[in-house]
């Protein structure tokens, strides 16, 4: 029944084939009010104005990268861009002092516009000079020459979690090391005790929590093959247990000590499990055989999507999670 | 029209990083500086994904680095929401 | 016969977005902005929705359009209703002609 | 075909453009978020659209997780945000 996508428009502007004026309009209005959302954000006279905007600029971010014809980039801003960060950036500004939020004008530094201005326009043209000098095909021949032996048929997961697997693990170092630091800080300072009845938002939670677990299996599942994987999968994950935070669920009395921790642990302790265990037995770091590799990234990915999801919740609160009752607030 | 492959989207990258590094130099807020920095921050990804667009097959590696870049600004981003609002209590 | 079904269902559907943001910018307080906008937009995306599954093929393709529009559904009417409690609570009056 | 979907996306995006006024009037912080909701509603549509335009399946499950997370920002909103903040109005504006 449907068409086949015809190349001219599945195809915005990739070197051959032109581009629709319809899709050229639709390119040009997205970006357009992506610049004029991302000024509101930094720029707009009350805060609140400012967050919600740049919530609204990372949603058409999403769609931005849609039109890039990167959807695996899609999936991950519209989870962790734009959902978790503006939920993030929200309950920041209800934690803060009411006359630092509402500030009428924002009080900005003075720039001398000369100076600035010419070493912006230099920095750029440094930059655009670089660019047009980078070897045009970029690695993509490479990657796709290599990816029989990758054990997955996503090149983008492939790339992820076997060819540059390293720089995956040190990114789950680095949310790691984000989680510890907010710890050492204190304790969770976002959760306070809500004073407004919402007695819709529990059955919401109860019907949706299920809905979260099932498709951040879903979104694991598809990371073999297609757009998704563990750090979409993560979010949503994490996007479920904030909601049942918000909703008034508090972490277990028996998770709070160990078990949250080895949770937390639980992602960057199977990377090196297995990146360890590698060496030991083909003798490199991080070296996959090929007839292993397909199971060996599957345990790497759930296990590292469900302690990113875990991760992500403990940005979010800020903090070790205590009784609210005792001394959160 | 005959505009250059992803000149729209490089345009866009520049004026977004552009907006971020002047926010975060002008802005005293140190909430507005954490969302200039991740204006700033959309404007690179973008100008990666669109140069890696630019060759015959698509490039995993920009799309796999932009997808790194995303979780790292997130965790930074909130460790300094986190230390703004200790900040912000201390703060007479 | 169901493509040109589906055209009319997505047309229809993009008139009741139009419509929802014509009651966000017109009308008078939160309340009513929050009526036009909560009740045009599900509908509008259901007919969406429904336009995209006459031109389907795929009954798994179609099973989660249907999921999509019942999730868009639940946390629409939710949201609605959080908005409106919260600005009772928040002091706001609704409008009075 | 394609164009008929491109057309559409291209509605839609030109409609939201022209809710983004409310972001910019006010005068409630509930008016701002109601416009971010507008927002997030048609992204779902405009994602499915490109779907119908350019046949990628993923999309419907970037459509999906959009819908899931809807509600957050809301959420947050209500039970974080604003219930403490006065600030988030616009004073001296009509309610």
């Amino acid at each position: 029944m449907r068409a086949p996508p015809s190349p001219t428009a599945s195809d915005p502007g990739n070197g051959d084939g032109l581009m629709h004026p319809v899709e050229i309009t639709f390119d040009a209005l997205l970006l357009f009010s992506m610049v004029v959302l991302a000024w509101q954000g930094v720029h707009a006279r009350n805060m609140f104005r400012a967050v919600v905007s740049f919530i609204m600029f990372g949603l058409l971010t999403a769609v931005a990268w849609v039109r890039l014809e990167a959807p695996d980039i899609a999936l991950a801003e519209a989870s962790l861009g734009a959902g978790l960060t503006g939920a993030l950036l929200l309950a920041t500004l209800g934690r803060l002092a009411p006359e630092r939020r509402g500030a009428r004008r924002p009080k900005v530094v003075k720039l001398s516009t000369l100076p600035w201005l010419t070493m912006g326009l230099a920095g750029t043209t440094v930059l655009l000079a670089v660019t047009l000098t980078l070897p045009a095909p970029g690695l993509g021949e490479a990657v796709l020459a290599a990816m029989p032996a990758a054990g997955v048929d996503s090149p983008v997961t492939a790339v992820l979690l076997n060819f540059r697997a390293w720089d995956t693990l040190l990114e789950i170092g680095v949310m790691l090391l984000a989680v510890i630091a907010l710890w050492s800080l204190g304790q969770d300072v976002l959760a306070s005790k809500p004073r407004l009845p919402a007695p819709a938002l529990p059955a919401l939670v109860r019907l949706l929590f299920p809905l979260f677990v099932l498709s951040t299996f879903y979104l694991l599942w598809r990371g073999g093959h297609g757009p998704g994987g563990a750090f979409p999968a993560g979010a949503l994950l994490a996007a479920g247990l904030v909601l049942a935070l918000l909703a008034g669920a508090q972490v277990p009395e028996r998770m709070r000590g160990a078990p949250l921790r080895w949770a937390l642990g639980a992602g960057l302790f199977a990377f090196l499990v297995v990146a360890v265990g590698l060496m030991w037995a083909v003798g490199t770091f991080f070296a996959y055989p090929p007839q292993h590799a397909s199971i060996l990234i599957a345990i790497i990915e759930i296990a590292a999507g469900l302690s990113i999801g875990v991760m992500l919740t403990a940005l979010f609160l800020g903090g070790e999670p205590t009784d609210i009752k005792g001394g959160g607030k | 029209m005959s505009l250059p492959p992803g000149t729209l989207f490089l345009l866009a990258s520049a004026l977004l990083f552009a907006i971020g590094a002047h926010g975060l130099v002008t802005c005293r807020h140190l909430l507005r500086k954490v969302l200039a920095l991740n204006v700033a921050t959309t404007g690179v990804f973008l100008l990666l994904v669109t140069l890696g667009r630019s060759g015959t097959a698509v490039d995993p590696v920009p799309h796999a680095m932009v997808l790194t870049g995303i979780v790292v600004a997130l965790s930074t981003t909130a460790v300094a929401l986190g230390l703004i609002v200790r900040l912000e209590r201390r703060r007479p | 016969m169901s493509m040109l079904a589906g055209i009319v269902l997505i047309v229809l559907g993009l008139l009741f977005f139009l419509s929802g943001t014509v009651g966000l910018l017109r009308f008078p307080d939160v309340f009513t902005r929050l009526h036009a906008l909560s009740k045009a937009d599900t509908l509008a995306l259901g007919l969406v929705c429904a336009g995209l599954a006459l031109h389907e093929d795929d009954g798994a393709l179609q099973l989660k359009l249907l999921l999509i529009w019942l999730l868009v559904i639940v946390s629409g009417a939710t949201c609605a209703s959080l908005i409106a409690r919260a600005a009772l609570a928040h002091g706001i009056r609704p409008w009075q002609r | 075909m394609t164009v008929f979907y491109l057309a559409g996306a291209l509605f839609l995006l030109a409609n939201v453009v022209v809710a983004l006024a409310r972001v910019l009037r006010g005068p409630t912080a509930a008016d701002r978020m109601l416009s971010g909701e507008l927002m997030g509603t048609t992204a779902v549509a405009v994602l499915l659209l490109l779907y119908g335009a350019t046949g990628i399946e993923a999309l419907l499950d970037v459509a999906l997780v959009f819908a899931i997370l809807a509600a957050m920002a809301v959420v947050t909103f209500v039970r974080r945000t604003w219930p403490e903040d006065p600030a988030a109005d616009d004073e001296g504006e009509s309610r």
